[in-house]
Order: C-alpha cells, then structure tokens, then sequence
C-alpha cells in the first residue's frame, strides 16, 4: 500500500514531507497544469448572483472566469477572455451584465458567451465570419451542490457528486444544513507570502490554535470552555521568556479533545473535534445542528462533525459557517478568498451575530487569523535555504494509530484524538495527482487504507 | 475686535483655521500613540459609543459605484465596538500576539485634514493617510486611504465618536491587518 | 491691536500663516473632488486663461541641468488650455472611457504647501504631492512630485490660473496618465 | 507558399496566432537574440544630435548603446559599457560629452569611443596595455535614411537600404516628404505591462478606434469627418449598458474606407486608410502631400498612402508626424518611446498646432493612448491561463481576399477596406525571424504570397 | 485681548498653532532648499554645535525593544557635527561626486509637524517624512522615517541644534545614503 | 598550469573574464550549492554574543543561521527553522534568548538546540515522537579564529585552520593584533543591485579610489598624504568635461605605491600598500603595528601588510578595523554588512575616534562607501546586454610581472606596485570551485603560480 501512497515527495510511511515542494517554481507550474487545470474547483454560491446577468469574476488557476447566471436561471462558467484577440471582456469584479463588450473592437457577447455583435461583420468581414464558432470559451463542466458552484476544466473529469464523494458532501452539508444559506455582502480577499499548501494543511491543523492564537484565546472574547474538559500535558513547552507555556484550555485552547478524521478519494478530507467536544456559545450557536433537516443531510455521525473539510485541492469549508479559498498565485504567494454564510430565515440579531462573528475571527483583521499567516510565510521562506529544505516536514501525529471506520455511517473515519492524518492524508493525494495519472487510477490510489 | 488690517471674513478664516488646525493637531498626537505602540492610551481617544468601521471595497463598474462599498451589516474588514478595540489592544499586551513579536514598525503619515461640518457638540472630519509598515528584515507594506470621522468635543479635546476607513487597496497586498488607522 | 503676549511680528506671522492655511485647505478641497471623482466641479477652479503643464524630464548630468525639464513649446505630459481640461473632463464623462471603467481610485496627498510670493491679485504657491492610484484587482501606481501654482484671487477664494507639475520619474513607470494632478 | 509561411505558432491559412508567444519566457529570451541581435533598430533622429559630441542613449534588446555625433558629421553607435571591467560610461540619457569617463577607475574615450586615457598607463600597466584595442565596443552596422538612424548587431545584415527595401523606405519618407523635418525637444517615455507584439499589431489596427476610442472621439477634439463616408454595419455590438453602439463616425470612427496595405520583404507593413479616405483638416494637415517634394519621394500611391508603416521590428511611423519605438522590456512589459517631428520651416503657428497635436493625441495623457495600453495589458495577462491560452488569436477579417498588386508603382500592396492582413504579415515574418534562418532565406521567405 | 467670541484657551490654542505652523514652514522651507539641492543654504541652518545623528534600527523581540536603536558612541548611519556636514555639502560641490551625477531627484514629503515642548530659547519639534528619491532612468527609493529636532530660536527662526533621524527600516533597500533627512 | 587555472569562465593567461558569470540566473544557483554549500563562511565574532543565550542571525547561502552562545561558553550555529513543519524559530535579529519557541505549534528547544518542549508530547504524540531525534539541525562544522566565528555547512571540508591557511590566518590577524578587539554594537545593513563578485573584486581595488573617491578625498578629512610620495601619470584620462584629471595624490589618491599581494589555496588573497606606503595620520592609526603583539602574530611581513585580505568567498577584513560580508541576495542583488571591531582598551578619546572613522569611511552613508554601489550596479546591468556580455572583462594590471616569493616569512606574496593580480586569483579560484571538485583537488587546484 505504501507503494501507492509513498512518492519521491512524501512518504506516509514515515510521516515525512519534501520542503521543496513548498517553493520549487517547476512543481508549482506543474500544480498548475495537473491539479488546478483538471480539479473541480470551488467559483462562488449561487446567492451571490440571483438575478440574471449577475456575475462574479473566479480563478481557476490562471484563468479567470465569469460565473454568469442566465435568463433560464442556469449558471455558465466563461472564460474571461475575447475570441479575438484576447483581451479580457469584463474587468470589474463583480456586478450585473447586460451583456460582455470588449473594449477593444467592440466584439459583445450575451450572458450565455454566445458572439452576438462584431462591428463590420458585414462591410468588413464581407459575412464570412461565423459568430457561433467564436463565442467566449466556457469552461468544460460546471455543476452546483446545495448552491456552492464548482467547475472543472477537464471534460473527461467524473461528475461533480461523483468527485465530492461522500466527504465532500458531507462537508459542504455542513454548513448547507444549517438552514437556507445565502453569503453575506463582500468576500474579503488579502494576500499571503506563502505557498498554498501551507495554508490547506493548516485548515485542519488543530494542533496549533493554543499556541498560535494563545493571545487571541487571552483575550476571551472567542467564547467559554465546555466544562469537564482534560488540558493536554504542556510536553516541557516553554514561551520564550522562558516560562511553562500556560495553555488557556477549551477545543481549541489545548484540551485533550474527541475528534473525527474522514479521509476520501481525490484527497478530500475532514478533521476536527466532534461537536460535543467543540462545544457551543460565545460567537459559535450549534442548536441548528438539532433540526431535522441536519440529521438528514448529515446523518448519525456526520452531524457530530464540529471539524473542518477541504474539498481538495483548496476549499475549506469551516463549521463556522465561512468558507475560504486557498488561491495559488505563485511558488511562494497565495490569495485568501473568504465567502460567509447566514441563514436567510435568523432574526436580524441573530444575524447581527453571525455577521460580527464572520468578521471577527478570521480574516486579515480577525482575532484568528491575524497570526496565521507569518507562521505560513515563516515556514515557506525556510523551505528555499540548500541546507533547510534538507530537513523534512513532520506529519506523526498519531501516525500508524489511526485505524479507519467504514461502517456505513459515515465517510471514511478515523475517531479519536488530535492527528495529523488528515494533513498527510492531503499530501498523500497530492502526490497522486502530480504523478498525472488517468481519472480511474487517480481514484483507486485515493482510497483510504486500513489504517493511516 | 479685529486684527490690524483683517476684516471680519479674516476672523472667520481665523475661526476655522483654528478649529481645522486643533483637529490636525489631535490627528498627529493620535499618529504618535499608535508609532509609540501607545495603544492603550490611544483606545481612550475613542468615545464608549463609537464605531470604528473598515468596510471592503470592491472593483465594479462605473455603472455599479454604489455597489463600491459594503455597508454596516454585511462583511468589512473592521467593524468593532469600543469593546472590540479594547480587545485588540488587550490581545496586544498579552505578550503572546506572536504576528506583532517582534512588533512591526509602523509611521502613519496623516494629511488633507479637513473639518467639513461642525455641529457645535460634534464635527465631522476628513483626512487623508499613508500608513506604512515595516516588519522583521525587509517586509515592507504601504496602506493609503481616507477617514471619514465624527468627533465629539470633550474637555479642550475630542474623542473620536465615529471612524469610517476605506483603503485604497481592493485586493488586501498584505497578510494581515494588525494594526490600527 | 495686538493678541495678549503677541508683537507686531506675531501679527505678521499670523497673516502669513492665514494665507497659507487658506491656500493649503484649498488644495485639500481641491483633492477632495478629484478623489469624489466630481471633475466637472474641479475644472471650475481654473482661471479660463490657465495653463496646465506637465513637462517631460530627462536625466542629464549635473553640467547640463538647465536641459532637465522640457519647456511649453516643446513636448510635454500635460500642456493644456482650459478648453483641453475641459474636453478630458468631457470624455470621462462620456460613460465610454473605457481606461477609467471600473474607475481608478485615486488619493491625492497634498503636503509642504507654502506660498512664496503675493502680489495681492495672484500669489505663487508651491507644494509637493503624493498621487497613489489603485486600478482593477492589485494595479498600484504612485506618482511624486510638486506643483508651481500661480492663484488668483476671487470671491473669498482662487482660480487657478497656472499650474505647473513637475514628476519625479523620467520614464513613467505606468501605462498612462488618465488622472489629474 | 502555407508551407513557408505557417509554423507551429502562427497559422496563415487560418489566420490563427498561438497565444503563448506573448508571455512565454523562452520565446522572449529567443527573441533577444534572433530577433533583436540581428534587426536593424531605430536609434533615434540625427536632427536630436546636431553637434559634435551631442549623444542620446537608445537600446538594442537589452544593450545600451550611445549615438554619438563626431567631429567629421558622422555618427557612430558605441556600447555603452567600459572595456576594463564593464561599469556605464555614461549614465545620461541625452547631452553633449566633450568625452566619456567612467567613474570607476577613469579609462576615458574620446567620441568616437577610442580609449584616449588609463590613469597609471606607464606607471602601473609599464606600458603592456594596448589601448588601440580596447575602445568602447561599436555596434556591428551603423546607418541612416533621411535622417533616421538604425543599427544593427549583425556583421552579416544586408545593407540599411536593402533591409528597408520599398516599403521601409516608403514609411520613412512619409514623414521625410514632409519638410526639413527635425524631432521636437523631449521623448516621451513610459512603460506598458504587455508583450510588445500587442504594441506593434496595434499600429496597423484600424478596426479598434472606433471603439476603444469612443470616448475621444466623442470629445469632438480630433477633427471633423469627411462628408459622403459611409458608416459600417454595427454587427449588433452593444456597450455593456445594452444600448447598440454609436460609432461616431469618419475615418478613425467607424467608417467604410478605402484602405491601401503593403507587405515586404523582413516583415514591413504599411496599413490603413487612403488619403483621402482619412481626410485633413482639425489637428491633421495634408497639403504637404501635393507638394513637388512629397510627389518625388513617395510616387503617385505613395502620396495617397495615410496608414500607418511598421519598419520591422518594432519602429512605429505615424503619418502623423510622429514614430514611436516599442520596446521590449519583459514578457510582459513594453517600454514606449514617442518621437515627434516637424518641418523647420513651418511658421510658428504652424509649428504650435504640430506641438499641439503631438502632445494631445499619442503618448500617456494623448487623448488616444490612454485607453490603448489598458487592452493590451489585458490581452497579455489572459494568455498565461493554462486554458486561456489555447483560444488562438483571431486575424481574419478579409483574410483571402488581398490580392497582392505588383505594378511597379509601389510596394507590393492590397487594396481594398480595412483588414487584419498587415498585423498577420508581421507575425508571418515574426515567425520566420525566429526560424533562426540565415538571412537569404529569411529574405526568401518573407516574400509576400500573391494573395493573403 | 479677546478675538471676538473667543476665550482664553482661543488665545492660547491660538498661539500654540502659531508656532506649530512657525516650525511646520520652516521645515516646508528646508524641504525646498534640499530639493533644490540648495545644500550650501541647507547647511546654514544649522547650529554650529549641533548633533545630526541617525542610528541603526535593529528588528529584535518586544521583550528587548531598549535594543532597538544604536545610540551615540554606538555605530550609525550619520552622526554628524556641523563641520562633517559641511564635508558632505562640500563633497557634492566637488563636480566629482559620481554617485550624484547626473543628481538624483527627490521630493520630501514632511507630515505630522508637531512642537512638543517649548523652553523658550529652544524648543522640541517631531515630524515624520517621506523622502521620495529617483535616480538615473527608473531606480526609485523611498525612504520613510520621522525626525526627534530641537529647534533654537534665532531672528525670527530657527537653528538645528539637535537632529535625530529614525528610520523605519533595519536593512535598507537601497544602495546608498547620499542625500539629507 | 593554465589548464589548471584557466576555465570556461575565465582565462588567467589573457587576465579575462567571462561577464555572462555576474548575472546568469543558473550560475548563482550553482554558487549557491557549490560555492556557500561548502566553504567556511564568517558568521560574527564573539563579543557580539558574551552572555550564554546570546544569538545573532547570520546567513549561509539562503540558509538563516542562529549563531548562539552556550551555558559552557562554546559556540553552536543552529539552522531557523523548527523540525516540525519549518517555521523559523527565532524573528529577531539578534538579541538573548532562554529558548526558542516556535509560535505556531509551540514546540521548544534549548539554546543548544535540543527539542525540550512538545505540546502534547504524552496525550496526543502518545510517547512516540522522540524529541531527541528533532532538534534544531545543526551546521556541520563551527569553529572561531580569534573571535572570528566560521561555519560550513560541509561535514568533509578541510578544519578551520587549514582552510583558512597563511593568508586567512594573516587577514583575521590584522585585526587581532590591534589589541583586545570587539565590535562596536550596530551592524549596518544593506542593499545593492549588483553581483556579489563585484563587491568582492572591489575590496583589492586600490586603482579605484583616486577616481571613484576623488570628490571624498577632495574634502581632506581622510587624512594626510605621505610626503615623497610619486604621482602616476594621469595617462591621458580627462573629466567628463574635458579637463585632464587632477589625482589629489596619497596612497588611495593616485600615488605610486609599494604594494604586498598575497595568494594562496582556496582563493584567499591579500592587497595593497606597504604600512608604509599606506602611512598614518588623520582618521587612522597604525601604532599598534609596532607593538610586541603585532610583530609575533603578524610576522615580519604581515606586520608591513596594509592592504585587503579576502577570506574567500565573501568576508572583507579591512585594515581600518572594520569587517565587511557581501551577501549573495540573488544574480544581481548583494547585501552588505559591516562590522566594526574597536580594542576594548582604548581610551575614551581614542575608542570615539575609531567610532567616528568606522561611521564616516564606510557604509552607504560613508564618504568612501557612496560611490562605490553605483559603479557596481552599472557593471552589472551591463552584463545581460546580448553583445555588451561578449565583451570580456580585463583583468590585466602587471599580468605576468607577478613573481611569487615564498620565502617563510609570510603566505606566498607578490611584491610590487599596485596590481589586478588578486581579483583575477580570486576568479580563478572562483572556477575551481565551481568546477565541483572534491576537496583536495580544489586545493591543489588553487596553490599559487610561481608567477602570475
Ligand atoms: S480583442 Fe476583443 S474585440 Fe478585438
Ligand atoms: S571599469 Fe571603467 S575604468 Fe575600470
Ligand atoms: S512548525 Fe514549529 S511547532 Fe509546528
Ligand atoms: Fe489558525
Ligand atoms: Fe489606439
Ligand atoms: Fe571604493
């Protein structure tokens, strides 16, 4: 089995990571081509473009695409360039289309892609130019799961429920089930010096808030500890003015903490404490997790799920109803995309508190994630130096432990507690879509083994 | 009275020069607080009712400006109470805020101050700023944007009863905002 | 008269520092309208015999530093008439100035305002600015330099009635220059 | 004839560009050395330099080259690197030098870059350095025509006339049939994020004023419209409002007119409207057309010819009295430098409404301009997606129907109405440039086909 | 004396901005002479026993802040009397300074001007800069930092008795300091 | 023996080099491995770190090194970056530390690098993380000269001392000798655009001076010239605006000096003037070249010595007690440092005299220093020029007058006038080393001529 998962990059046997690949330019160029020119990729909800003509401009590697909705309420996926000589047909962000000029002859095109104007067509290109053979490229599938738009742009790539496997699903229910969502005005969007790896691993990286974000859990505004609670053993950790590290406690303050691992084909994953465990109050309410819409969507365990999905490669989706896109723009830059989701049907306090939530924990400005991405840049710059990159990267934790469930009530899992496993889970599949083998022998190195 | 050779027009003049001047003089001692890594005294500048608002910005069409902006009540940057404040500067006195060990370097550079309204009790104050930030060997960032205050006159001085900042930036070019405008 | 514990010079001072203040919060309510994008209300602020002049500059060393800026005569960025500030308002204003849509953000920093001359009617005022354009998703552009403006007087405020702009680039390190400074 | 023309990145038959040769890094550093290693470059006007020792720094691909006055009236093109160990021996971008010093240990050449001084020549090299051979590097080829001054880093080039051949020669004269033409004081030069082919395919480009200079045109500013035009059919193309486009009409405008191509040997090109077709009057005055001299220089189609020449590779004409360089910087990034001309002999009147054009009409704040670099900054960026940029560029309007006319009274030419056919010529040649081909067969290939 | 429908803290507020606005033109006034290169009338305006000092910056924990700057009788950037700044101003008299020939162009931005104590004679100004320096075809520094002055009155202005220059950064981007703060 | 000095790059016989070697992206990355992948580079010196826990930051390639004094005194070089996931450990510059802790999951390890703290170490790790197999790694060898601390990153390269040899030895030397030296606190820092070749060449550049300097010497605060000295012939050199140049005269203004130049295995090099010829006076002292110290640790030689040494590759020990790194940063961008060593005895008077002249010689505030990044920069630019690089550069000063005397009483020396013979040993050293070699090739590779 190790012969499927093991690669010249990682090894799940021994836990072991390349660094190169965190900053190497040739990997990265192919990352561009393998994954993110074949993958399903998240482009945005279908609540934020209700009308029709609505759009919103989304990377799919380097391609920008308009995610359009039509007149027939469809959505279309077009590539942002004009069949003439390339120039980009839309240049704002987002907004509502009457239809694409280009600006550079003037060549317009519908919300469907389809060429309609082309100054001259007669008097210069004497009729001999079809239109219908030059309308704007559109993206090979596009499809949609309880609203969240994906698109890929390999045509021979599965379908969309097909890719998203059980783990996925589960994952984008679980923010799907908490009643009818729609995203709130305004994506946040900032840039990080790092490689976009570092910023998936660490979506499931629980092991990290009680030191990273200690000052954050300091200032308590980030909610109560479930009573009951063991605090992990601080293992020697000191700060570094010398003095035993005082971790705060709660889920994610160093308790000793229940949690599920589900690990799925195509390298899709979900870590993290169960809800019990998570807990609720302070910024974070979980009674919508009771309804009976919850148990359906998500059934027995998965409504137990308080952790965090990627849907591979750089969708996560956090239980804290937020989901953010880890954007490649380069070896050692990458873009954070925050969408936030409410209930449409919450009583405006309510909704006044998801909001303050949404815009307080993570973000540029958040309480959270203000610390996270020096530790992302940090660990990137270091992977470029002829002798560090030498060192590999550590992904132990409980490695060799983690036995996996298919009991038919879940996804794959593995219970138990903090890991690692989902992180070289990622890895593992990483490599596999970088070996760039077919779609068949791609979802057959992705199962899941006995035990990881 | 008046001013050798000034006329009543001056006395205006001089009226509003002093009050857009004692505004301006309030920004730089604010800016110093915050180069001085002050915060704890630069947070009692704000009024308890205040709201400090960064709101995100969006590139749309001219058709589409009034859609520029996201409002209160949908996502921003900064939308924080005098309590959030409060707990942005607690969270920088733990000594464990890592992002700002060491602390980044910080120069606001506050200019076009201008009083726009005065309401007696309350003003409202336009200025412009270059916020620049250096941090560890070489990084370096450069904020630029404009303040949309309303300041409410308390002993000699003001506290700052209403922030509203827009950068100029729509995509954020840096990895985060752990500091103040 | 004179103010309590105050000389003649004081007086002085204080008239220079009235003008000065007059002139520097011209310019702020000037960048104000560039910034709000209200074109129509700022070309109204020239003189209808002004000029508007951008020269080109050139590195050349210091024995021939007389050749650095070009002369109104020869080629130059800006070396416009009212007439032509009106006509580039004009075709902003057309809603097909495709550079300018989704519009540029601008942010005009008006500093080190001095006026060096009056001769009651006009005065020369000097400044140095900071122009930090934003355009689409991450496009930045700062352009410094300083103004050589000759205001003329009129109804309580100015018309400009010279400005000349002098950029610090030789070449222009952006792809054109579909603002106003 | 395909077979000679088309290569893996251009597609005559089909009038189809592969995208990647306008950011792919390895195409640029080819182009560097096939391309602008071995073309004659415009250097600047020998009017700029007028005394002995007047200089002016122009580039060769990524060399720095100083042209120089000398005291016998000539003109000579020196590198601008010191023998000894490399440094610039001149850091201005114009003036006059009564020689050149460098500031590292102080070799000093005279004008004609003879190394004339080595402090220690006897005391620390005793005399054992021979400074006959180790003067400032000359350019292989140095060369003028009516006053424009091109060079050439190949030994082997063919001769600056040959190279220019008819339609070269004919791009330069129309602006020399102008008068004493001298440049007026001051190059206007900035940067563009394009490749600069996007530059050069635009000077030819008669299809795009009409819209990318809409707003431009609306202001009224550049002249009037010649009376009995015919507006072309809008081909159903509508601003992003939804409103069918108003093309305001006239030359540049979107009338139907009478339009003359000529294609050459190397890559040349003229394209663009008759004289008469474009009309005079506003900014643009034509009486020097009718003149002896112009009659002489330019033949009878000559001096009805009112487009715009490419002397290949990169040497824009403008019939406006006007020539700007494209210079590549970067994949990506294009350097534009404006010279502007006039007759000597104009009246001041005369002459201030040539300056007035000049600084109005081109160059970044030119009415003009300003919306161009904006279209091919986007059209460069939409070819790194991985996607993106297998949609070909498209130029095929008339594409088949330019019947090549050889009657001796001109270049070999096309007449007919506006047409993509110059910019697909200079991709023709573009490609047989970068063929590496010597310059027999290069002359060989570049022969224009009897119809395109 | 009263300006009318002032008080007291008028005459006073009055004052202060007076002198605030006395040391903000002079600095506008220095600016001027730096980037006229006027370096010879620069240099007079500073006293003959003055202390022009920049130290290094050093990027070290919050812990150790006490360390982050060098101090006089530690290395630094400049620390230098009156007589090696005359040496510096003489240097590039010489017509044999290469490194600023053909001369870099550069525009001071000065912000934030604020007099902080006033003993009579002499008084303590801060101010922070934007020193903006271009070189040769497209080389392009900024330079950001603030100024610690002590100012003494002398003739209706001042004399530069103390200069302390902090910049932001601890490794400087650029390849030389071969102009003035 | 020119098979074995002379290279692709460079020709010892014809004193040329290659200029492709000052910019080519492939070359720097072969430096990077074979060149800063193996030597002993300079870290600091002792006195910067007295305190056990005292660290500073210094850089190997793009390795970042914490150079950390331990509780015994001794000395160890721990690379920034945590085993875990590669975050760097330490972000301070310098400063004392009782351990680092890494900020993003909290492991810790000692001042000798030794993991002490885990979070979680029992509950989540479950015992089976062993700490003592996750320190900090280590560089491969640390050793110090009279407080000069070297580190390699090479377990097989040859002691420090032998590496260092005669010349390395005699270079540190100069400034032991001064007396009980440490370094003034400040390290200044910074950038410039060109090759680090360049920077190093210039340290055995003493042509330069009269001509870079010339506006620094001219204001007279460098001290006084020796009398009887003899000014070189100006050998025609001229002023840009035509005046023959006027050399101000003393040992760095143009005058005819005795010079010493030492050369010896692995591209270690020594040069300039004579103590004598150098002479004292004005900013700097040499009286303490007379004491007992001085002659026994210098030799009679050594102690004549007043020029540059080189420890190859990149430390520049000057004779006016100051130390200078030029950090490779990229092809065209090298960061210097400068360190500033004063004798811990010194009188007050004294100390602040020294304080003044390493404030006011060097750096990029530096009378001297000024001048010298622009030459540099220029040079390199100059490189990528197509026809600009296959001019080569000269390093012909006395080529072939050099006699090398080895005679015991110093490392093998050239005597003479002022010469290029130590920039073109280093870069034939240079190709040795990049030839890839073992060890005892490269040394025998890099013994010395018998002339040069
Ligand atoms: S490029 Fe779009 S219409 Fe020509
Ligand atoms: S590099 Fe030009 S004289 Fe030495
Ligand atoms: S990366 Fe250092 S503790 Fe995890
Ligand atoms: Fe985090
Ligand atoms: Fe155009
Ligand atoms: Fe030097």
């Amino acid at each position: 089995m190790a012969t499927d998962l093991d690669s010249t990059w990682v090894s799940v046997e021994r836990g072991e990571i390349d660094r190169r690949i965190f900053s190497d330019p040739d990997i990265f160029e192919q990352e561009m081509e393998l994954i993110f020119g074949r993958a399903w990729l998240f482009l945005c909800h279908e609540s934020q473009i209700p009308r029709p003509g609505d759009f919103f401009e989304a990377p799919m590697g380097r391609d920008n695409v308009l995610v359009v909705r039509q007149r027939d309420g469809g959505i279309k996926a077009l590539l942002n360039t004009c069949a003439h000589r390339g120039n980009a047909v839309c240049r704002a962000e987002e907004g509502n289309a009457r239809n694409f000029m280009c600006t550079y002859h003037g060549w317009t095109y519908d919300i469907a892609g389809n060429l309609i104007g082309v100054p001259g067509l007669e008097d210069l290109y004497g009729g001999d130019l079809d239109p219908s053979r030059h309308g704007l490229a559109q993206v090979a599938q596009v499809d949609s799961h309880e609203g969240f738009v994906f698109a890929t742009m390999d045509p021979s790539a599965p379908p969309l429920p097909d890719y998203l496997g059980e783990t996925g699903t589960l994952g984008l229910n679980l923010i799907a089930a908490q009643g009818d969502m729609e995203v709130i005005p305004g994506i946040q969007k900032f840039v990080i010096p790092c490689n976009w790896k570092f910023a998936v691993d660490n979506l499931f990286d629980w092991y990290h808030p009680q030191v990273t974000h200690l000052s954050a859990l300091q200032t308590g505004m980030l909610g109560a500890t479930p009573p009951g609670a063991r605090l992990m053993d601080s293992g020697g950790a000191q700060t570094p003015d010398g003095r035993e590290i005082q971790l705060p406690g709660g889920a994610v303050g160093g308790d000793v903490i229940d949690s599920i691992v589900c690990l799925d084909t195509y390298g899709h994953a979900i870590a993290g404490p169960t809800a019990e465990a998570f807990g609720a109050g302070g910024l974070f309410d979980d009674s919508w997790r009771r309804t009976e819409r919850a148990r359906e969507l998500l059934g027995p365990v998965g409504s137990r799920v308080a952790g965090h999905p990627n849907i591979f490669p750089t969708l996560w989706v956090s239980s804290t109803t937020q989901a953010s896109l880890r954007i490649p723009r380069g070896p050692m830059e990458t873009e954070i995309w925050w969408f936030s989701f409410v209930d449409r049907d919450l009583p405006p306090d309510q909704r006044a508190m998801r909001v303050f939530a949404a815009n307080h924990v993570f973000g540029p400005a958040g309480l959270l994630e203000q610390e996270d991405g020096e530790n992302w840049a940090q660990s990137t710059i270091q992977t470029i130096g002829h002798r560090s990159r030498q060192v590999p990267q550590l992904l132990r934790m409980n490695l060799g432990r983690g036995k996996v469930v298919r009991d038919g009530q879940s996804p794959p899992r593995i219970e138990g507690t903090t890991s690692e496993h989902a992180q070289l889970w990622t890895f593992a599949a990483w490599s596999a879509w970088m070996s760039g083998c077919g779609w068949d022998e791609l979802r057959r190195r992705t199962v899941p083994p006995e035990v990881l | 009275m008046t001013i050798a050779g000034t006329t009543r027009d001056d006395a205006d003049l001089l009226a509003r020069m002093l009050l857009d001047h004692q505004v301006a003089r309030f920004y730089y001692d604010e800016a110093a607080l915050l180069d001085e890594q002050r915060f704890g005294d630069w947070v009692q500048l704000f009024s308890d009712d205040t709201h400090y608002f960064m709101p995100l910005r969006r590139t749309v069409s001219r058709r589409q400006r009034d859609r520029e902006f996201t409002r209160p009540g949908e996502m921003a940057f900064f939308d924080d109470t005098k309590g959030v404040l409060e707990a942005r500067v607690a969270k920088l006195a733990t000594g464990t805020a890592w992002a700002e060990d060491p602390p980044s370097r910080t120069r606001h550079v506050i200019a076009n101050v201008r009083v726009v309204d005065d309401r007696g009790d309350e003003l409202d104050a336009e200025s412009n700023f270059i916020l620049h930030r250096t941090r560890l060997k070489s990084e370096e960032t450069t904020w630029v944007g404009s303040r949309q205050d309303t300041l409410r006159r308390a002993g000699g001085s003001f506290l700052i009863a209403r922030r509203h900042v827009h950068l100029e930036q729509t995509v954020l070019l840096s990895q985060n905002l752990s500091n103040f405008f």
